[in-house]
């Protein structure tokens, strides 16, 4: 019985190395500056839990084995209720370990916060995100153009995301580079992050928000500054610009949009989507 | 068998102390709206009178009418569950005004 | 047979009143959520106008002076019924129905009021939140009314037996927790929203 | 004008034209009532269950037929469970949707959840309270029999209207707790979320009214000489869950009211629009949907701390300690709720505060582990079917539990927030800790309710089927959850995912075969009664109370309301009685037993309150006005009867126990 128990926690934890190794998605593959040390603080908080959680399935098991009817190896000792020692070294155990992760808690959050600025030198990369029925918008201001589904930036460089939505609450995710932060709309919320490889990653609503909500993904690529370039220039070189009527046509719910690309943007593009919640008739839509 | 004989702990209400209580009640009434009519004060002054009249005010109707207090058992629950519940309230009042404030302060700035 | 009944210690009078009171701290879960979400709406106004302009403390205090002076005169009407005396005990109950219902229909006056004036519950999240917190409570002294007038009519047919007695004890801690209510929603709705 | 009045939107297009819907969930609704009505019917009971059932106001009673309600609403949920992850595991990769549209998909996952919190799991907990905890005390019944009988069928008619919902209309597709502003008007304009709203509405009233009821019973009923120390533990944790219970429905009362409003009278709490914060929602559903956590799981310490004393056959270990422990965790159960929605944007020092709340409940929570673990040190452990679920709880409840404090830092958390890891992590603690627990609670006093022990064959067979399955089904929705895949998505375009979700859909199977099995246990038992009869009233060697009576336990349960002196009094009492050398004695002096009279009007009020919550669903305003009217006339005329209560007589308490000492000397 022991043993059972006991191999089937060690099988999933070999499990879950053994994926770290075999997949390319996630968080267990991480791809960038804040996933990465998301990765490892996954996997040292496990192992603090580990101290914890192995000798309570041990022990569990051990006893059940040791004190069980038909062995009769121990003394039975109906009315020992209460050891002070005992006591003491199971309230303080967890404490302290509580006491550690609490500390770690405190400075990763504040380290990751998804607000902050990564501390690295060199300039921003700004990208609005609109979360729409059933897809995204990216605004690139600085550069005026904008996509759906599909976002290119340069590898190494810090990236800030705007995210707001036009739509339902939803959540921007890409899994290998940062994490997740909802998008809601007339609110803007943010999301740094570095990408360290050239790669193609992952993006995705993570929170319902209807019927869609399942093929809401997007791709985004981490490519070299010269590509970015060139891909802007692509995008310059299409003939449709995003206006306040077309937008209209995008608020309109649809499921799987393909991507797409917009030649420019309205100066404020981003702010007036969100202020339409925030101030009367200043509607888009 | 009446109100007297059980303890339902609350003391009984009698005319004295209940008059007493109204009569507090009414001036800690008057004290804020007369405060606040006629803008006596700035700003702060005025929410610090608002505050603190209201929460004597409470305290009074508490006192001198709810009759609550501690001296019997059934009193002592009386009073535990009130203050007990008076947390929670206050967790999920101030909680979630730090909590959306904070949100705002963020998604604003 | 009924007086036995009501004196065993199945159906104890300690043991009601305690389960009476544990509803109304139930009722003050329920206000104290009503007064988070005015406190986390009351500021967005951006739509619509804001209260501000359309508070008249005058009322308002003659508000609170009726629901004051109605939890006086049930003070009254408990004290009258230690010393047995059923009729007193009804009229005082009567007096406080009166004041009640004065409070109530001054309420009701103003809420008419406000939406002739356009702030109306559907013009901002802020008068959503300060109508359904108002309203909540005047629900709640609509229905201690109609159970003074109950408790009324049980005093006149069944006397002030044991039963009784007990039941105006509830609608005493009842009204009593609304005045305090009330305490709150004066200082902070009104007065909050008037300087 | 007067039709609109009366019938609102109803028509006759409210019928659903899924096929699948239509055909599964109708038929089964239907051919269910069928056999019901008709079997009544044609054993003529219909008298016999309007005034031994509906009416009644015996809490064993009402605990029974609470635990039938939560085994048939069970049944449903975990049907709809089977089919989700069949469809997952068909749907991966470009192109493949699967047989199920997205629409009926975000319906099944939104009803699962509902069904499995507040018509199973809660149902659940009033039922085992029901049972055993005013056996536990030493009382004839709860503090208010009619207000039990009132949350019952408060809470049956509720589990009544989520049926409906099959075919009449349909339910709400935002999730088990409707997350505005996707459950608004705006993005869900039909009766889905109303149903929803007024459903949680009824059965969160018969919630609030039960907890009362019970922590007056616990402070008010109490057997002479128990004090609160002395209290067993499953009395302490229900204790402290009640507590939660009055403490934090309120707040699901007023959210959902808020959306009701905002959804008919045009108000503005929780739209996008005009100044109403979507943000409050969230706050408020999880400032209630915390604590609930622990109402849930609060009783199942309670059951387990008697089982490991028993089973064990030894004082539980720090019972101080285990106090303290409860009553801390209940308390920090309120200032944690935020763990919930971390991802939303708060800044980081309202996420790291909340954060390190959250761990901090972990501190006493494993007090209580190492506690049951140290009661089984050195003891005399009779491994029968309770201990069993027991022994799973603590791997289980351990490794749910450490995600859990895993998922409480926020990075972390960004990360796996919304993703299957998180589905993992809540159902490693809700099925290894809460239905672990009353799976073996239920086995442990089912003598006490129905007089014969459950097959311990058939349980054990049960139990490794849930116990395997569990851990097929939910281990590999953790790798999933890292390596991305979210919650709620009803197709998958990776390819890797789908080996996991296969074994996740296998062990969704194996869990319905132990689900079949505990029927098949509970229809061999009853068919083998006979043999199984616990004769003694006391088959486990329990140390509680309610071992002292006859089993089944008589309607007035104590004869003689018992005096302790001490905890487990009942234990040293046997031994005792062993010194002397005898078994338990009779005391033949019996004197007449008062009792609550049955009533028709928990029922009827709360048939009244359904009708009020259908009314509302379909904006049908006069009869609406007519059922609100109602139960306040209902209340009005019961307030009027004096008689609700009578006397057993002494004779006939006498005979009932000769023959329970008849059997028990035999």
């Amino acid at each position: 019985m022991l043993s059972k128990g006991f191999m089937r926690i060690v099988y999933f934890f070999i499990g879950l190395i053994v994926s770290d190794l075999g997949f390319a998605a996630g968080v267990l593959t991480p791809k960038g500056f804040i996933a990465k040390q998301q990765h490892k603080l996954f996997f040292d908080t496990v192992s603090l839990m580990l101290i914890v959680v192995i000798p309570v399935v041990v022990m569990s098991f051990a006893f059940a084995f040791e004190f069980s009817k038909k062995n009769r190896r121990w003394k039975h000792t109906p009315e020992w209720s209460h050891n002070t020692l005992l006591e003491a070294f199971w309230w303080g155990i967890p404490t302290i370990i509580i006491l550690i992760l609490s500390i770690i808690t405190w400075n990763k959050t504040h380290e990751l916060d998804p607000y902050n600025k990564i501390a690295v030198d060199g300039e921003v990369e700004v990208i609005e995100a609109v979360a729409l029925r059933w897809k995204w918008l990216f605004i690139y201001p600085k550069e005026q153009i904008a996509t759906i589904n599909e976002i290119y930036f340069p590898v190494g460089k810090q990236i800030e995301f705007h995210i707001t939505a036009d739509a339902p609450m939803s959540a921007f995710d890409i899994p290998e580079l940062c994490g997740q932060i909802y998008a809601m709309a007339g609110m803007r919320t943010r999301q740094h992050l570095i990408a360290d490889n050239i790669g193609v990653y992952e993006g995705l609503n993570t929170q319902l928000n209807g019927d869609g909500f399942s093929e809401m993904h997007f791709l985004a690529h981490a490519v070299t500054e010269g590509d970015f370039n060139t891909w802007v220039a692509k995008i310059k070189s299409k003939p449709e610009p995003l206006t306040l009527a077309n937008y209209k046509e995008l608020y309109e719910p649809t499921i799987a949009a393909p991507v797409s690309y917009y030649s420019a943007v309205p100066e404020g593009m981003f702010m007036k989507i969100m202020m339409q919640y925030m101030e009367a008739d200043s509607w888009l839509h | 068998m009446g109100g007297t004989s059980t303890d339902y702990g609350y003391s009984n209400k009698t005319f004295g102390v209940y008059a007493f209580g109204f009569i507090l009640c009414i001036f800690l009434t008057l004290v804020p709206f007369y405060a606040v009519i006629h803008s006596i004060a700035s700003y702060e002054y005025l929410a610090a009178i608002i505050l603190v009249s209201a929460v004597a005010q409470f305290f009074v109707q508490i006192v001198c009418f709810l009759r609550l207090n501690t001296k019997t058992e059934q009193g002592k629950i009386n009073v535990w569950s009130f203050v007990f519940t008076g947390v929670v309230a206050f967790v999920v009042i101030a909680g979630s005004v730090w909590i959306m404030c904070n949100l705002n302060y963020f998604m604003m700035h | 047979m009924n007086s036995k009944v009501v004196a065993h210690a199945h159906n104890s009078d300690a043991a009601d009143i305690l389960g009476f009171w544990l509803y109304i701290m139930t009722d003050c879960i329920l206000f104290g959520t009503l007064f988070a979400v005015y406190l986390v709406l009351h500021t967005s106004t951006s739509y619509g106008p804001s209260l501000k302009h359309l508070i008249d403390l005058n009322y308002v205090l003659g508000e609170t002076m009726f629901l004051l002076l109605s939890n006086f005169a049930f003070g009254l009407a408990i004290i009258a019924s230690y010393r047995k005396k059923g009729f007193m005990t009804s009229l005082m109950l009567l007096l406080t129905f009166a004041l009640g219902l004065a409070f109530v229909f001054m309420e009701v006056k103003e809420f008419i009021h406000l939406v002739h004036e356009g702030y109306s519950w559907d013009v901002s999240g802020a008068a959503s939140a300060f109508f359904t917190l108002v309203g909540t409570h005047g629900l709640h002294v609509s229905l201690g009314l109609i159970w003074i007038l109950v408790v009324t009519m049980q005093i006149m047919t069944m006397g002030l037996n044991g039963a009784v007695t007990r039941r105006l004890t509830y609608l005493g801690l009842f009204w009593n927790f609304l005045d305090i209510v009330w305490i709150f929603v004066f200082s902070v709705v009104y007065l909050f929203g008037a300087i | 004008m007067i039709e609109q009045l009366i019938f609102g939107k109803l028509s006759l297009d409210v019928f659903p034209k899924d096929a699948l819907t239509l055909y599964l969930g109708g038929g089964l609704l239907f051919s269910g009532f069928i056999a019901i009505v008709g079997s009544l019917t044609y054993f003529k009971k219909w008298r016999y269950l309007w005034e031994e059932w509906v009416c009644t106001v015996d809490h064993k009673k009402i605990g029974i037929m609470y635990i039938v309600v939560a085994f048939v609403m069970f049944f449903r949920a975990l049907v709809q469970a089977m089919i989700m992850r069949s469809q997952q595991a068909i749907a991966v990769g470009p192109g493949h949707t699967g047989f199920m549209t997205p629409e009926l998909y975000n319906q099944f996952f939104s009803e699962h959840g509902v069904i499995m919190i507040f018509f199973v799991a809660m149902p659940l907990i009033f039922g085992l309270i029901n049972l055993v905890l005013p056996l536990q005390i030493g009382a004839r019944d709860v503090a208010y029999p009619y207000l039990n009988s009132l949350s019952f069928w408060l809470t049956a008619v509720s589990a009544g209207l989520i049926m409906i919902t099959l075919m009449i209309g349909n339910f709400e597709r935002a999730g088990w707790l409707a997350y505005a502003p996707l459950s608004g008007l705006k993005y869900s304009p039909d009766v889905g979320v109303d149903y929803f709203i007024w459903i949680l509405q009824v059965a969160g009233v018969g919630s609030l009214l039960a907890g009362i009821n019970f922590i007056v019973t616990i402070l008010k009923m109490r057997c002479p000489g128990m004090t609160l120390m002395k209290m067993p533990i499953f009395v302490w944790a229900s204790f402290c869950s009640m507590l939660l219970v009055a403490l934090a429905f309120p707040i699901l009362t007023v959210t959902l009211a808020l959306l009701a409003l905002d959804r008919t009278m045009d108000m503005h709490f929780f739209t996008q629009e005009m100044g109403g914060n979507i943000m409050m929602y969230i706050n408020l559903i999880w400032a209630w949907g915390h604590p609930e956590v622990y109402i849930l799981v609060l009783p199942v310490f309670g059951v387990f701390s008697e089982i490991v004393a028993t089973f064990s056959r030894k004082r539980l270990f720090g019972y101080t300690t285990m106090v303290w422990a409860i009553l801390s965790i209940g308390f920090l159960s309120f200032v944690v709720w935020l763990h919930h929605f971390f991802t939303m944007g708060a800044g980081a020092n309202v996420n790291a505060f909340f954060g390190i709340m959250t761990m901090i409940i972990a501190v006493p929570t494993g007090v209580k582990v190492f506690n049951w673990l140290f009661t089984m040190y050195r003891g005399d452990i009779n491994f029968s079917t309770p201990m069993l679920w027991m022994m799973a709880f603590f791997s289980t409840f351990a490794i749910g539990g450490a995600t859990g404090v895993i998922m409480a830092v926020p990075p972390i958390d960004f990360q796996t927030h919304n993703s299957l890891f998180l589905v993992a992590h809540f159902h490693n603690v809700i099925i290894g800790g809460v239905v672990f627990g009353f799976f073996a609670g239920i086995t442990y006093w089912f003598p006490k309710v129905f007089g014969f022990v459950l097959d311990e064959k058939r349980g054990k067979y049960a139990f490794y089927l849930w116990v395997v399955g569990f851990y097929v089904a939910f281990m590999p929705l953790y790798p999933l959850g890292l390596m991305g895949a979210m919650r709620r998505n009803y197709r998958f375009d990776n390819l890797d995912f789908q080996p996991y979700l296969i074994v996740a859909a296998i062990g969704a199977l194996l869990i319905f075969a132990g689900f079949l099995c505990q029927l098949w246990q509970l229809f061999y038992s009853i068919k083998h009664r006979d043999r199984l009869r616990d004769k003694t009233g006391d088959p486990w060697d329990g140390r509680t109370l309610e071992w002292s009576l006859s089993s089944p336990a008589p309607f007035y349960n104590f004869a003689h309301i018992p005096d302790v002196s001490k905890i487990d009094d009942f234990w040293y009492k046997k031994q005792e009685w062993e010194r002397a050398g005898g078994g338990k004695p009779q005391n033949t002096a019996y004197e007449d037993i008062h009792m609550p009279r049955s009533t028709p009007y928990g029922f009827i009020i709360s048939v009244l309150a359904g009708l009020f919550g259908f009314s509302m669903v379909w904006h049908m305003w006069l009869p609406a006005i007519f059922a609100i009217v109602s139960i306040i006339i209902a209340v009005v005329v019961k307030s009027f009867n004096l008689d609700t209560d009578y006397y057993v007589k002494a004779s006939e308490v006498e005979e009932i126990e000769n023959l329970h000492f008849a059997e028990y000397k035999s």
